[in-house]
């Protein structure tokens, strides 16, 4: 398939230009508007996402017959992968702006560049998504850390979100760096950028022995540093807590899915393609390394969520936890191990952004994270506390909620490849899990909210919201059409 | 049809409640007593043109569900099911009237809750696909948690956390089991849930599910699965507490119908399934082979011997049930028709026995406001019905003759005596520590001088009496007249007992 | 000068700006570290695509170029934040910015 | 006709039950329950009456399926022959008396109308237990005669004593019966099925036993007759039958002296055809020994009650050793006259005590004057019971004496009973079946020239001397001498009609009129005992048959009992057969021994009690040790409550700590031992976070917590080592493999 030159290519590529579009029109918009009270931005930058979420369906649907199309000379390449993460990533957003709509915490005289750097950023995904080459990858990684970095502090005057901001971008900014040591190292092996020639020019070169495995290895574990601190992987983790709980909640809630499923997407398709080939698996079993990876970083991050009292905090646990159990399904280079991750991945942006919509909902009333702060909630705002324990549960994986289908589907995936140890290392963390879940749970149901009873009111745009929240995380786990995403990992499985 | 209609209404009935405001409790009632007893019409139904004759599942549903991994929702029951299917549909009206007075508060959101878990409950018991069975297996979790968490006595957190972490561990174990099955039982695309299906594949000489040691790995999977459920030792630790902090129809709810779902499952997975892993559990040969009836023993007479040391009414009951659900474990291990029989028969009485003493305990509970056994005395002379029902109870539960409970019991063992001599007699020391502790118990509160402090005790109301009576009728009715309920069964007994001795 | 004199140098480079990043106790100096790795990063590129590439594919100096742009706006965010830290805590000692733990 | 009419027996008195029962729910009850009662009971006498002619040589079991599986089938039924019959009417005909009796002696009660009610479902479940043809069917008849005995025991529950003597007694019963239990299952396993008679049957299937198996058969049969040792109060169970005594008076009449207890020998005797020669013996030896134990024990009793339990344990003894030394029928003969006489002492007793009540208090309420005499009411609610509860003043025989005046007609029946029960010839019925016991041991003996008989034989004959002797003790106690205590003695008057026309009717019975049904030798046959043989030692006592034994024995119409032997032993096979010709003078050496200690103990008691030209405290004081030991019982009780009870309810304290600590303490060890071996990461992945989450959440909780903070420090330069450190460490993992 040849490569379109870059005039073609616009078309193709014209989501990511009406995000860039959108992200400048706020600005100005900001600029236009002067009352800061207004929330004019705020609406603009949601019509972006549906006019954006309209365009990527149109060019997924119109496009999508001719199989993959690759961009700009090889640098993007548009396929149904990478359209199913702009979907993904388009809710993300979405939800996260009416989030921040409702927040109380943001600064409102800020919104203009608070909107449009939430637009950049999903453009960045975007990137992340579709990018083939090395260079792609490394400026889409970029972006996307550049714009997080300043998002997680952007709580002017909070000392807790600036320490954030700035752990985040050390901590980015070595990685990162380690990961453009491990991309240079790639590129003077193979001599090319684009992954497609990398796997099989190292193909090639291991077979014929001119490259030591080692320095594959290192390269890729280099690269793994990069990938892995993006989706909070042990040992590259132990960020995300602190930031998580330093950056405004809806944030942390985008960065906690949003975030994650961009780096799982550059994560599948660059190990994929870059590394999937069987000759190159006999030389370096890297897979290897990723299931003790995936088995640690769920360990970790739900023993660690045990004892956490601040429920942001303890829900950044669950997310580094969760991205171990995504890690499994990534271990197996199946296409029902893609399609799994995928599933999770959607099942787990409804849920997680659900349960941050509730955290949100108490921080505006409780002017609290903790858990005490929820205690008795089930007699103050009963609708609330059922809708969190749904996603609690479904975080923690019981049915009939969607979350147990995701696991189910990952455990299936992983057993098929004989990972018993995996499975069962995973199981026993969900067993865990349940624990500082239901700690969540005894607080709103089991205890009594003490001397205020006093009913908590939301407004239904509220009800509304978490119903958009509840009603997936319920019931796709009924529906057929989701198991199908097995298919979505064509393009990105190397040919064997 | 039939059976979907009865296994989702009482699901409507909870969105019925839902709907209603939460002020008018009185109709929340009404609402959850009518959504119960519809199901119990329909079982009653059920029973009436339910076809003895044959071991095959009746009223089958089978539409495909996720074609993906082709889970079905396939239903049905045969004779083994069906039993259990109208215990739980006659418990559900029951326990509804058990709690009409003494739950205080939210009674909306409980009658929402306990409706869902009775979906659960006859979902489970109607399930013939895998899947969809772990699905409703997992699903009586949930209201269980927040049944014992929100309206439990004074440790409930305690209890319902203890009560579902103990039940997600044994289930995740089970999960992987399930797993390997599907995984196992053909190649990708032709894979099922399907159990029937699944059943016959595992009898088929060569095929992957025939293979010795794959049963008796999937079998540990699965029996630790229910085990925890049944509970078998030592996994039972769980069982008082959550017993005792659990309201009354909770208790009920309990001891009648959870702790039969761990039995139901050992019959109708570990053992229908994996013919040869049973074999290798309870074949009599050396200490594996006597394991599974070891066990049985082990619960026996364990469990009495706790519930002889109990102090506290409930706790007793609850010990005692981990007594009497010994025998189903002795009785399964034996693996001939009265063995089987006698097991089966002894979970379907002691549903209904277990259920009639927590009401009981219940009813004195709301009088006196506490359970401490040797707190109370003479009794009789304050509450002569109240008595009465009790020793009927306590009798049937002892296992004496001509009450249900001495049917399931007797046949259990004459069944188990066959294979396992040595511990059947040893595990008659049951029935007499059984005798103990219910006379002693009935003599330190019914018997001897009134106790003063008691004498204005209320006596038993017609309410109450009411929850009673058809658990009483069956109690005596299934002790005269076995056949009455080991026709509904009796052909699938037959059919399991071929499918072990195929192997 | 052959490939190997440049990845040594890249190599200790990147070794220095590791050992900056771990070991100084100034924010700034961190920030020179991350520079370090940044460029030592750039030189591999540029030193490959001279020595394995043919000469008119020029990727890899692009890639160094599009690197050294990325560290420069890297750095403006690195000291604006730092700057934020500076007034919040008053200090830029790393180790003295440590209030989110546990 | 059989059915309808068994049915007929049976449903009545369940039918008055039931009626109780449905009334009960509501708190209310049939005015005139007793009548129910009583009528149901009369129509089941003539039932049984009618029944006598629809016995047949060979009867075939009326049966229905009972529980019905794949393989095998378990059936009920009704097995009908003579032995039936006769235990059918002696239960009714005592039943109907006792109920008459009750609606006298339980006048006004304020449970009246329950009393009645248990009788009616005992007396049904003793019909169920007679008439099954199964030994499922007698197993639940069993039961519930237990459950009832329980419950008429303790039926004034508010006394402690009673609440628990009747504990004790359903307890102390249920070991035997799960020795039963056990045989059962040999039987069942052996055999596929559990009715006796016919084809498919177990005697039928056990005659074709062969010699192997005889070892086996053996074991069987004891086990089942434990079932019997419980009911019937053998020792070593017997312990519970005195503590019984705490029933309504009328109650231990019905159940502890005519019925109940005697269900253990009717069961032995069913089981007659499957008793080999060491099961045979073992029952004998244990009837002996019993006999002569509670004979013993009797002496020293000054309760009255106490003292007919005691006798009656003794007579079930008898009947034991009948029907283990192969005497079938003289064991049932022993079984029906003792169910008469011994009825009529404790009614008559019963009568008395009601004299004396009337002092205490008026009407029956005074009955519950124990309860608050009793010390602490909870004090002794313990599993241990107390016993030898201290005796009731109106049943103390120190307390009597001289009532022969005040109450003629209890004294006459009274006294006609204990010359029966002592064994005085010949006008007494007492006197044959017992004398045909004590025959029967003889002749075993002689005609196997067994020691083990002899000396049984010669244990039977003590005991009969001593039973004449504590029963006259009572009788010269009772109603001779000077009233000992006065005002009591005042108070004292004849019983009103309901009792005592009871009492004559069986005074009359008392009289060997029953002999009749027992000495038609077409009517009882003993059946067959195919595996007990003689042993080879035995030699054959020449036929020493002299017409002058014969002459003397029909003058009395023992004549039809030899003959009745004979004539079942015809049955018996070759290897008997001539053997069973020593009866003759084996009965006569007997008569003559039994009448003559019979007489020495009257004599005895007479000097003792009545003439006290001999002192009994004189030597009482001289064989102390062995009066101790009688008045202590042999200190069964102590034995048992210091010994097995405690040990029984220490163990289940243990238990119950052990669940507590040890069960949960495992999961917990074995998750400290997996957080020592794997430190710092896994270390925090304590067993206790899946199991003991559940117990000590806080602390483990905090324990975690702990050892993360250590990991997640918050300086960012510790987080980039660790970055480091995860490169280097996975690039290390790989190298190594």
């Amino acid at each position: 398939m040849q490569p379109l030159s870059n005039i073609e290519s616009l078309l193709y590529f014209s989501p990511e230009i009406l995000l860039v579009i959108f992200a400048a029109a706020v600005v100005i918009l900001d600029l236009i508007v002067k009352d800061t009270e207004s929330s004019a931005v705020a609406h603009l930058s949601l019509a972006g996402c549906i006019c954006v979420f309209a365009t990527v369906l149109v060019t997924h649907f119109s496009f999508s017959h001719e199989g993959p199309v690759s961009l700009f000379l090889g640098m993007v390449q548009l396929d149904v992968f990478s359209s199913f993460f702009k979907v993904l990533l388009l809710l993300a957003t979405t939800a996260t702006i009416l989030f921040s709509l409702r927040s109380e915490e943001l600064d409102a005289r800020l919104k203009g560049e608070y909107y449009a750097l939430l637009l950049a950023i999903t453009l960045g995904m975007f990137l992340m998504a579709s990018s083939t080459n090395l260079l792609m990858i490394f400026i889409s990684l970029e972006t996307v850390s550049l714009t997080s970095y300043i998002l997680a502090g952007f709580l002017t005057h909070n000392p807790r979100s600036s320490e954030a901001a700035f752990k985040y971008i050390t901590y980015g900014a070595v990685a990162s760096g380690t990961m453009l040591f491990g991309l240079s190292l790639l590129f003077g092996m193979a001599g090319s950028g684009d992954l497609g020639q990398i796997s099989v020019r190292l193909t090639e070169l291991l077979a014929a022995g001119e490259v030591a495995p080692l320095a594959v290895l290192i390269a890729i574990t280099f690269i793994l540093a990069g990938v892995g601190y993006k989706i909070a992987s042990v040992p590259f983790h132990m960020w995300s807590p602190d930031v998580y709980e330093g950056a405004p909640i809806p944030i942390t809630a985008f960065l906690s899915v949003a975030s994650k499923s961009a780096g799982f997407a550059l994560f599948i398709r660059f190990f994929y393609s870059g590394f999937g080939s069987s000759e190159l698996m006999q030389a370096v079993d890297w897979t290897f390394m990723l299931a003790i990876v995936s088995a640690l970083t769920m360990t970790v991050g739900n023993l660690a969520a045990l004892p956490q009292q601040n429920v942001k905090r303890l829900l950044a646990y669950s997310s580094i936890a969760h991205g171990g159990y995504l890690l499994m399904g990534g271990v197996l280079l199946t296409p029902e191990g893609i399609g799994a991750i995928l599933f999770y991945l959607i099942v787990y942006l409804f849920m997680n952004l659900g349960a941050f919509h509730v955290v949100v909902l108490i921080a505006n009333e409780e002017g609290s994270e903790m858990i005490e702060g929820y205690r008795g909630l089930a007699s103050r705002a009963p609708l609330v506390a059922w809708a969190m324990a749904i996603f609690l549960f479904s975080l923690t994986g019981i049915p009939p909620f969607a979350g147990f289908f995701g696991k189910w589907l990952l455990f299936a995936a992983v057993l098929e490849q004989g990972y018993y140890w995996l499975a069962l290392v995973g199981l026993l963390n969900s067993v865990v899990s349940l624990y500082y879940y239901a700690r969540i749970v005894k607080a709103m149901f089991l205890e009594d909210a003490g001397e205020e009873t006093t009913q908590t009111s939301f407004s239904t745009g509220t009800f509304a919201l978490l119903s958009v929240f509840v009603i997936p995380t319920i019931l796709i786990g009924f529906l057929n059409i989701f198991y199908t995403f097995s298919n979505i990992s064509v393009p990105v499985i190397p040919m064997q | 049809m039939l059976l979907s209609l009865m296994i989702f209404i009482p699901l409507l009935g909870m969105i019925a409640v839902l709907l209603l405001p939460r002020e008018s409790e009185e109709l929340i009632k009404r609402v959850a007593l009518l959504f119960t007893l519809v199901p119990l019409a329909l079982a009653v139904a059920l029973f009436i043109s339910y076809d003895r004759s044959t071991a095959g599942t009746q009223y089958v549903v089978n539409v495909p569900w996720i074609q993906a991994f082709n889970i079905q929702y396939h239903i049905g029951i045969d004779g083994l099911s069906v039993t259990l299917l109208l215990l739980t549909a006659l418990l559900g009206p029951i326990c509804v009237i058990a709690s009409w007075r003494n739950i205080e508060k939210g009674i909306k959101a409980y009658m929402a809750l306990f409706l869902l878990l009775e979906t659960g409950m006859l979902g489970f018991f109607a399930a013939l696909d895998l899947f969809l069975f772990y699905v409703f297996f997992e699903l009586t979790l949930l209201p269980m948690y927040f049944l014992i968490g929100i309206w439990g006595g004074p440790r409930r957190e305690y209890a319902a956390i203890k009560f579902f972490l103990y039940t997600l561990f044994g289930s995740v174990l089970m999960l992987v089991a399930m797993i390997a099955v599907y995984l196992n039982s053909g190649a990708p695309g032709a894979r099922t849930f399907d159990i029937p299906t699944l059943i016959t594949l595992a009898s088929t000489e060569g095929h992957a599910l025939n293979n010795v040691n794959f049963q008796i790995w999937v079998f540990l999977g699965f029996f630790i699965g229910f085990a925890v459920k049944v509970p078998i030792f030592p996994f039972h630790t769980w069982l008082p507490d959550a017993h005792v902090e659990a309201p009354t129809a909770i208790s009920v709810i309990l001891a009648g119908i959870l702790l039969k779902m761990g039995t139901y499952g050992l019959v109708r997975i570990n053992m229908a399934m994996f013919p040869k892993g049973l074999d290798f559990f309870c074949n009599g040969i050396g200490f594996w082979g006597n394991s599974l009836a070891l066990l049985g023993f082990i619960n026996i007479v364990y469990g009495s011997f706790c519930a002889l040391a109990q102090t506290d009414f409930k706790k007793l009951v609850a010990y005692s049930s981990i007594g009497h659900m010994g025998f189903v474990i002795l009785g399964l291990s034996a693996r001939n028709d009265s063995g089987i029989t006698g097991a089966i028969l002894q979970m379907f009485n002691h549903g209904v026995i277990s259920a009639m003493l927590f009401l009981l305990v219940g009813v004195l509970y709301d009088r006196a406001h506490h359970r401490e056994i040797n707190g109370f005395g003479g009794l009789g002379t304050k509450m002569p019905v109240y008595t009465g029902i009790t020793t009927l109870a306590f009798m049937a539960s002892l296992g004496l003759p001509g009450l249900s409970g001495f049917v399931g019991e007797a046949l259990s063992l004459l069944g188990a005596y066959d294979k396992f001599k040595m511990l059947t007699i040893l595990s008659t020391i049951g029935i007499v520590v059984g005798a103990a502790y219910f006379l002693w118990t009935l003599q330190r509160v019914f018997l001897g001088t009134l106790n003063p402090k008691y004498e204005e005790l209320p006596e038993i109301n017609g309410r109450e009496i009411l929850t009673l009576v058809p658990l009483g009728i069956l109690t005596i009715v299934l002790g005269v007249w076995p056949n009455f309920a080991i026709d509904m069964f009796r052909e699938s007994v037959t059919n399991l007992i071929d499918v072990l001795h195929a192997i | 000068m052959t490939l190997q004199h440049y990845l040594v140098i890249s190599a200790i480079l990147f070794t220095l700006g590791i050992f900056a990043v771990l070991t100084r106790r100034n924010a700034i100096s961190i920030l020179m570290g991350i520079e370090l790795i940044l460029n030592s990063c750039n030189l591999n590129f540029a030193a490959f695509s001279r020595f394995m590439t043919p000469p008119e594919d020029i990727s890899g100096q692009v890639i160094a170029i599009f690197g050294i742009v990325l560290a420069a706006a890297e750095a403006a965010v690195f000291l604006a934040i730092i700057l934020a830290i500076y007034r919040e805590f008053g200090s830029i000692r790393p180790n003295e910015v440590d209030t989110l733990k546990g | 006709m059989v059915v309808p009419l068994i049915s007929l027996i049976l449903l009545c008195p369940l039918a008055a039950f039931a009626i109780f029962g449905l009334l009960g729910l509501g708190n209310r009850s049939f005015p005139r329950q007793d009548y129910l009662s009583t009528a149901a009971m009369l129509i089941g006498l003539v039932c049984s009456l009618l029944l006598l002619r629809e016995v047949v040589p060979d009867p075939v079991p009326h049966t229905v399926k009972w529980i019905s599986l794949g393989g095998v089938t378990f059936s009920m039924g009704f097995h009908l022959d003579s032995v039936t019959v006769i235990m059918l009417i002696v239960v009714t005909l005592v039943s109907s008396l006792v109920h008459i009796f009750s609606m006298g002696y339980m006048h006004g009660d304020p449970r009246y109308p329950r009393f009645f009610a248990y009788l009616s479902l005992f007396s049904f479940s003793m019909l169920f237990l007679v008439v099954s043809d199964n030994l499922l069917g007698i197993y639940i008849g069993w039961e519930l005669v237990g459950l009832c005995s329980y419950l008429l025991i303790g039926f004034w529950f508010e006394k402690d004593s009673a609440a628990n003597a009747c504990k004790k007694a359903f307890l102390t019963t249920r070991v035997g019966d799960v020795g039963m239990f056990i045989g059962m299952m040999m039987l069942f396993t052996k055999f596929k099925t559990l009715s006796l008679y016919g084809e498919g049957g177990i005697f039928a299937l056990a005659a074709s036993l062969n010699t192997e198996d005889m070892v086996w058969l053996s074991i069987a049969g004891v086990l089942i007759f434990c079932g019997a040792i419980g009911k019937s109060a053998q020792v070593p169970l017997h312990t519970w039958l005195p503590d019984a005594m705490e029933g309504p008076t009328p109650v231990s009449a019905l159940i502890h002296a005519a019925t109940m207890v005697a269900a253990g020998v009717y069961l032995t005797a069913r089981m007659f055809p499957i008793l080999t020669e060491t099961s045979s013996l073992v029952i004998a030896y244990i009837g002996g020994i019993t006999a002569l134990i509670a004979a013993t024990i009797a002496i020293v009793r000054f309760d009255i009650k106490r003292v007919l339990a005691y006798s009656t344990i003794s007579q079930l003894g008898y009947m034991m050793l009948g029907i283990g030394a192969g005497s079938y029928v003289a064991g049932l003969f022993h079984l029906t006259t003792h169910a008469f006489f011994k009825a009529l002492l404790f009614l008559g007793s019963g009568s008395v005590i009601h004299a004396f009540h009337a002092m205490h208090a008026h009407g029956h309420d005074d009955e519950h004057d124990h309860a608050h005499d009793d010390h602490d009411a909870h004090g002794n609610q313990d599993l241990v019971h107390a016993h030898g509860s201290e005796i009731p003043p109106d049943q103390d025989m120190r307390n009597m004496g001289g009532l022969r005046h005040k109450m003629p007609i209890t004294f006459v029946t009274m006294l006609i009973a204990t010359l029966s029960i002592s064994g005085v010839p010949f006008v007494f019925s007492g006197f044959w079946s017992k004398d045909a016991i004590l025959g029967g041991v003889l002749g075993r003996a002689m005609e196997w020239n067994s020691v083990h008989h002899y000396l049984l034989f010669g244990i039977a004959l003590f005991a009969a001397g001593i039973t004449a002797f504590y029963m006259f003790r009572l009788i010269f106690m009772t109603f001779f001498g000077e009233p000992r205590n006065q005002e009591m003695h005042d108070m004292a008057h004849e019983s009103p009609m309901s009792m005592t026309v009871p009492l004559l009717i069986l005074a009359v019975l008392s009289l060997p009129i029953v002999n009749v049904l027992w000495f038609n030798e077409n009517y009882v046959k003993p059946p067959e005992q195919p595996h007990l043989h003689a042993p080879q030692h035995a030699h054959i006592s020449p036929d020493i048959k002299t017409d002058k034994a014969k002459m003397t024995l029909s003058l009395f119409g023992i004549s039809e009992a030899v003959a009745a032997e004979e004539g079942g032993n015809d049955t018996h096979g070759a290897h008997v057969d001539e053997g069973h010709h020593g009866h003759g003078p084996a009965h006569t050496i007997a008569m003559v021994l039994s009448i003559f200690v019979a007489g020495l103990g009257i004599l005895l008691s007479w000097m003792f009690y009545h003439r006290r030209s001999l002192s009994a405290e004189s030597v009482a004081t001289t064989f102390r040790p062995l009066y101790n030991l009688f008045w202590h019982k042999y200190y069964f009780d102590e034995f048992y409550d210091g010994v097995l009870v405690a040990l029984t309810v220490w163990k289940a304290r243990l238990f119950a700590q052990f669940d507590g600590t040890i069960v949960d303490g495992i999961v917990n060890g074995v998750g400290t031992v997996t957080r020592d071996i794997l430190a710092v990461f896994i270390g925090i992945f304590d067993n206790r976070v899946v199991d003991g989450l559940v117990n000590r959440v806080a602390e483990v909780t905090w324990a975690i917590g702990g050892r993360v903070r250590r990991i997640q420090t918050g300086a960012i330069q510790t987080y980039l080592f660790v970055v480091l450190a995860g490169i280097v460490l996975l690039i290390l993992i790989f190298r190594v493999l």
